[in-house]
């Protein structure tokens, strides 16, 4: 395995990064709480599952990509899309159902895609876009690129079979695939323990001769580096790493499960809230002395404004016209 | 009669079979710990420990064989898919396994199992989340397809499918789970390729099951009001086997039907329904059988989008217009 | 015109759309090194080398879903299935990612895909390896599915399915690949969604697709010689969409039709054509219209029995004979 | 893993033991030569895999089972069948498709049943019956009994989804499983190293922090002792194994596929055959002299008089009656 490269000296490209990194904390954490508002109003419907908690592993491994790199993930993958850039009106559009989001109202909450910056949804099914990452990965081996392909996905999922499928194809042909484990304990009400034989997820990449790192999900840094290591061992060598990042929702599975439920306990809930990844940045910026409380809550401020004003166009945004029922079934 | 949700039946058939035959058991992804995710197996846990409560990894095609499995050594396993969405992952497992074993052993081997959860739309889960099975499970031989409407039915058709030496397809409704009905106490059996007309009529038939029975009973209230037409509503029950005696007796007497499900129309259900009655009615017919499906799309996450997508008390109607030649 | 048959006209097809196309590659279970299970793809891994010509693990799910990956970023991959059978492994893939990913993103990314192999019963392989699939895929929006039954048509109809910007199933037959026939050279495209009357008549129309065109041919033939009835057979090529004007036109000139299909009969893509028939041509049909599938049990491994279950010649000229009242 | 227990010495059970084994792996090699004879005159059809160079798998590993016990495997299963103790003229005349065959004739090759003897198929889609095993060894723990089941798969199967999401799931349940990866090296004409990116199956385990063991799969004593550790291991601790027994096909994928083919040379196919396992343990019978030649003579004459026998029994049934199309899809 490599070892660290990355500065994480006092250099202003650094402050800069982490200062970037930490507005879009930020903007995730606000926009999501401004998504379960409008959900408690019914402004949006279906599943939907908040990122609130797991902002570090988003922005710090999305930091770490090119814009020509591909993004792909499951149904919690608000988070994700900020992170790639995609602006917070079209997203929190897309959640609302309407003709301006994202996926112009017809994909909602689990299937968010911007194809021009390459975030390649949102997929509903636990598993079951990670054979597609490692498509994406082989287009880009075919096509003699050096990008890679960035794929998120829950613990869970590594229990089920296309997984491992996955996993094998990746290694054998060689792709510039990142297979980035958000492992945040629970898939839905199942402690991992309860469902899996060996809970360090990243043991299966032994089966796959693949490289592997465990990385702290709540040290946006960490994730950072972690996924530069990655991706240039898939840019330079074309092979796929298998990335854990523990990590932990803090709220419910989506909106219709309760905040702890009875899998896990309150206590539990708030011990992890003091590792919150976002208060964990900005006191190390502030311990260093880049950052102040006014500081702070400007950048909040910023984040939260982006977030009322997302969710102001949302409301004003059209539905899809009755017609958009029949169009892209196929394409021409 | 008690007055139960369909949730609450489906748990009390659970329940009773479980507690009358130590042999059944329920398996899926989060009915123990959890109390299921829509809840159906609440209790049950706590009730009849983790032996006979399995929570499972997300492993569809795994679990559904080891259900298979157990089967094939005298158990009698409900595996619960948290939806029929997933249950497309284990497909192998339920046609190739459970559908084909008793034959290819030359009748060896009974594979006593039911696979169950909610089938169909809910409300803006969008194209992945939205898929009604119903054609497809119903395509294949080997298996037998229940798909009830009420409470009752959900109760008495659960229990005859645990009963059943075959494996029977279960398909729910979360949008059914909440709806309240009456429902026989205790030894409440719905047997299995019976139809059931709730709603009878003169003029047009309504065949439908499911959450479409809803739909046509709307239907038929607004027909009957707005237009003095009586429409009789026909509720299948059963998809496989499927009762032709009851709809051809329908028919017979209105000579007219409008075919409802909540899949799609291509090779659907309602197809192989308009097959029979052309094939077998073809001379009481005064016009041909018209169908309301799903639109022929993916469904869109968009609220309004999605009801326009979904089969709707007006389509059944417009249907029934033209069936009847008022239009 | 060369003779060709079926396999080497899907081999040309690929070939020539491989050389036009540097985006198109062949993935599959032993396409490459062993030349395909069925050598359809013979002598392409010397022409095109290993990264065009990509020979996968046992892991349908996972090659299927790296097709469409593939896809998303605009290659137009060819994915290869040894037999349909194992690609019930893959369902989720082509139902859930290949076929709504266009609609859920909303329009904005196509999946320019086939999913290709041999579909059906061949010869004596049981319950697991002699399954068709043609109403199951043809049940889903976002698709399309074809069937070609003569070398010309494998040829045109694969040309044509991996040059269309959507997924394209295209079901082929072990039993058809020794086949030969006069296949035009070069550009040949066999527009999807278009039948084709492969022998005119006006007493009844035989419908059918893929190896069923061979068998309602021969049923036509006898009728023709011992009993004077003139069959028109109208081969579908095109599942989805079905070319209904085709269907209707046959229809409207004969009056009376029987469907043949290879697969089973409940909910079977031929239940959709009768759907079409008997509501857009209510008023010409002399007679209901009769189907002959396979019968409705796993295939049986015993030859007769499995000569049985299949559909032939002599059921097919006995369902005509009853729609023509000669019984 | 356990070390090893059984008895290798000259005692006379032992030899009891080998004696038998040698018989049974004579009469599966016989059988098959049969089978492939009748299957070029066109009295057997569709596929037809031959199990010769791999007798000392199902032999030695059968050995080692309880009467209630399962047994489960794939297609290439007829020495499994035979070495479990089904006639060989019910199997001869099931790969006949007569009505006298231990699957009425339905089933064919690749689906061989005896419920009575717990042998549970014959399946067909590689990495099927992974699953149905874990519910054997399920339905076992629900009752409480010490059975075991015993599960042969290929080690082409161990790149699908269905083995591990069984290999996960037996090992969180505790099944008493017996995961028997007869590796031949070959799945089809694809050679395991082309699609595997680890080769020794064994090293799946440590994901299922399974119990495992490589086995040479050409020695029927190794097998039979290493599953002897298995059984008890489940019989005891209902904990379930992987065994990857390292083994060889002498002939064809199947009866349609080449001898060698273009994946293997001649040459590889004729340094395995040296190895054969037959030879190899009357060999070692007569270097502890308890056989001659003329005991060996014996034997197999004994084998091919039964082959011919299940030929001639095969050749004499009837077919199934044709009512027999409809009958068996449902149960009563
Ligand atoms: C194949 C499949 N089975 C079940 C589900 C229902 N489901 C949705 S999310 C989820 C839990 C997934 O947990 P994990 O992978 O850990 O991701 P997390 O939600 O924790 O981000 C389940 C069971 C599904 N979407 N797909
Ligand atoms: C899911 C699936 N895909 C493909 C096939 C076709 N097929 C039959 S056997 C086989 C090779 C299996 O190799 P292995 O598991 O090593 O077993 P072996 O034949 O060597 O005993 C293949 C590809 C199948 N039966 N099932
Ligand atoms: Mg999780
Ligand atoms: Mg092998």
């Amino acid at each position: 395995m490599a070892t660290a490269t990355a500065q994480t000296t006092h250099a202003p490209a650094q402050h800069e990064l982490e200062h970037r990194m930490l507005r879009q904390m930020l903007l995730i954490r606000r926009f999501e709480e401004k998504a379960a508002e409008a959900y408690a109003l019914g402004k949006i419907g279906g599943f939907c599952h908040l990122y609130i908690g797991q902002e570090a592993v988003a922005v710090g491994s999305l930091a770490a990509l090119r814009e020509d790199d591909y993004v792909i993930s499951s149904y919690r993958e608000h988070g994700q899309a900020l992170a790639r850039g995609l602006p917070a009106n079209v997203v929190m559009a897309e959640l609302f159902g309407k003709a301006t989001g994202c996926s112009k109202g017809k994909g909602g909450s689990m299937h968010l895609f911007d194809a021009g910056r390459r975030f390649m949804g949102g997929h509903g099914i636990v598993g079951g876009h990670v054979p597609l990452a490692a498509g994406l990965g082989f287009a880009i081996r075919y096509r003699g690129g050096d990008q890679v392909c960035l794929c998120y996905f829950g613990e869970a999922a590594v229990n089920i079979g296309a997984f491992h499928e996955t996993l094998n194809m990746a290694s054998v042909y060689k792709l510039p695939v990142i297979f980035l484990c958000e492992n945040n304990r629970y898939g839905m009400g199942t402690a991992f323990e309860r469902v899996a034989a060996v809970t360090d997820v990243v043991e299966h990449a032994c089966s796959y001769d693949m490289a592997a790192e465990l990385v702290n999900g709540m040290d946006v840094l960490a994730v950072n580096e972690a996924t530069r290591r990655a991706a240039e061992r898939a840019r330079k060598g074309g092979r796929p790493t298998l990335l854990e990042v523990r990590t932990y929702r803090f709220m419910g599975h989506s909106m219709s499960d309760p905040l702890h439920g009875v899998y896990r306990t309150k206590e539990e809930v708030e011990e992890q809230r003091k590792r919150d990844p976002i208060s964990q940045l900005a006191g190390k910026l502030k311990e260093e002395g880049v950052l102040d409380e006014a500081g702070l809550n400007a950048l909040d401020a910023e984040a939260r404004a982006a977030a009322e004003d997302a969710v102001r166009f949302a409301d004003q945004s059209p539905d899809p016209d009755p017609t958009e029922l029949t169009t892209h079934v196929l394409a021409d | 009669m008690a007055t139960l949700t369909y949730r609450d039946a489906l748990n009390q058939a659970l329940r009773e079979e479980m507690q009358r035959d130590p042999d059944v058991f329920l398996m899926g992804e989060e009915v123990g710990v959890y109390q299921g995710a829509y809840k159906v197996s609440r209790g049950l846990l706590e009730e009849f420990g983790p032996m006979r409560i399995v929570d499972t990894p997300i492993a569809e095609l795994g679990f559904a064989g080891i259900g298979v499995g157990a089967a094939m050594a005298g158990l009698r396993p409900v595996i619960e898919f948290m939806t029929w969405n997933f249950a497309v992952l284990a497909l192998d497992q339920i046609v190739n396994s459970a559908a084909k074993i008793l034959y290819e052993s030359g009748g060896q081997i009974p594979i006593p199992i039911v696979f169950r959860g909610p089938n169909g739309a809910a409300l803006q889960l969008a194209a992945q989340h939205s898929q009604a099975w119903d054609a497809w499970v119903s395509h294949i031989p080997g298996l037998k397809v229940v798909a009830p409407a009420t409470p009752a039915d959900a109760k008495g058709l659960l229990k005859a499918a645990i009963r059943d030496n075959n494996p029977v397809i279960v398909l729910e409704g979360e949008m059914l789970y909440n709806v309240k009905g009456e429902v026989p106490e205790g030894e409440h059996i719905v047997p299995i390729g019976q139809a059931d007309v709730k709603r009878p009529g003169r003029d047009v038939t309504f065949i439908c099951h499911s959450k479409t029975v809803a739909v046509a009973l709307k239907a038929a209230e607004q027909m009957a009001e707005h237009e003095g037409v009586s429409a009789e509503v026909l509720d299948l029950r059963s998809l496989r086997p499927l009762d032709e005696e009851a709809i051809l007796g329908s028919v017979a007497r209105t000579n007219r039907a409008v075919v409802i499900e909540e899949g799609w129309p291509h090779a659907g259900i309602g197809a192989q329904v308009v097959d029979v009655i052309q094939r077998e009615a073809f001379d009481q017919l005064d016009a041909p059988v018209l169908r309301v499906t799903q639109a022929d799309v993916p469904m869109p996450y968009n609220k309004q989008l999605e009801r326009l997508a979904k089969p709707s008390p007006e389509r059944v109607v417009a249907a029934a217009r033209r069936v009847l030649y008022l239009d």
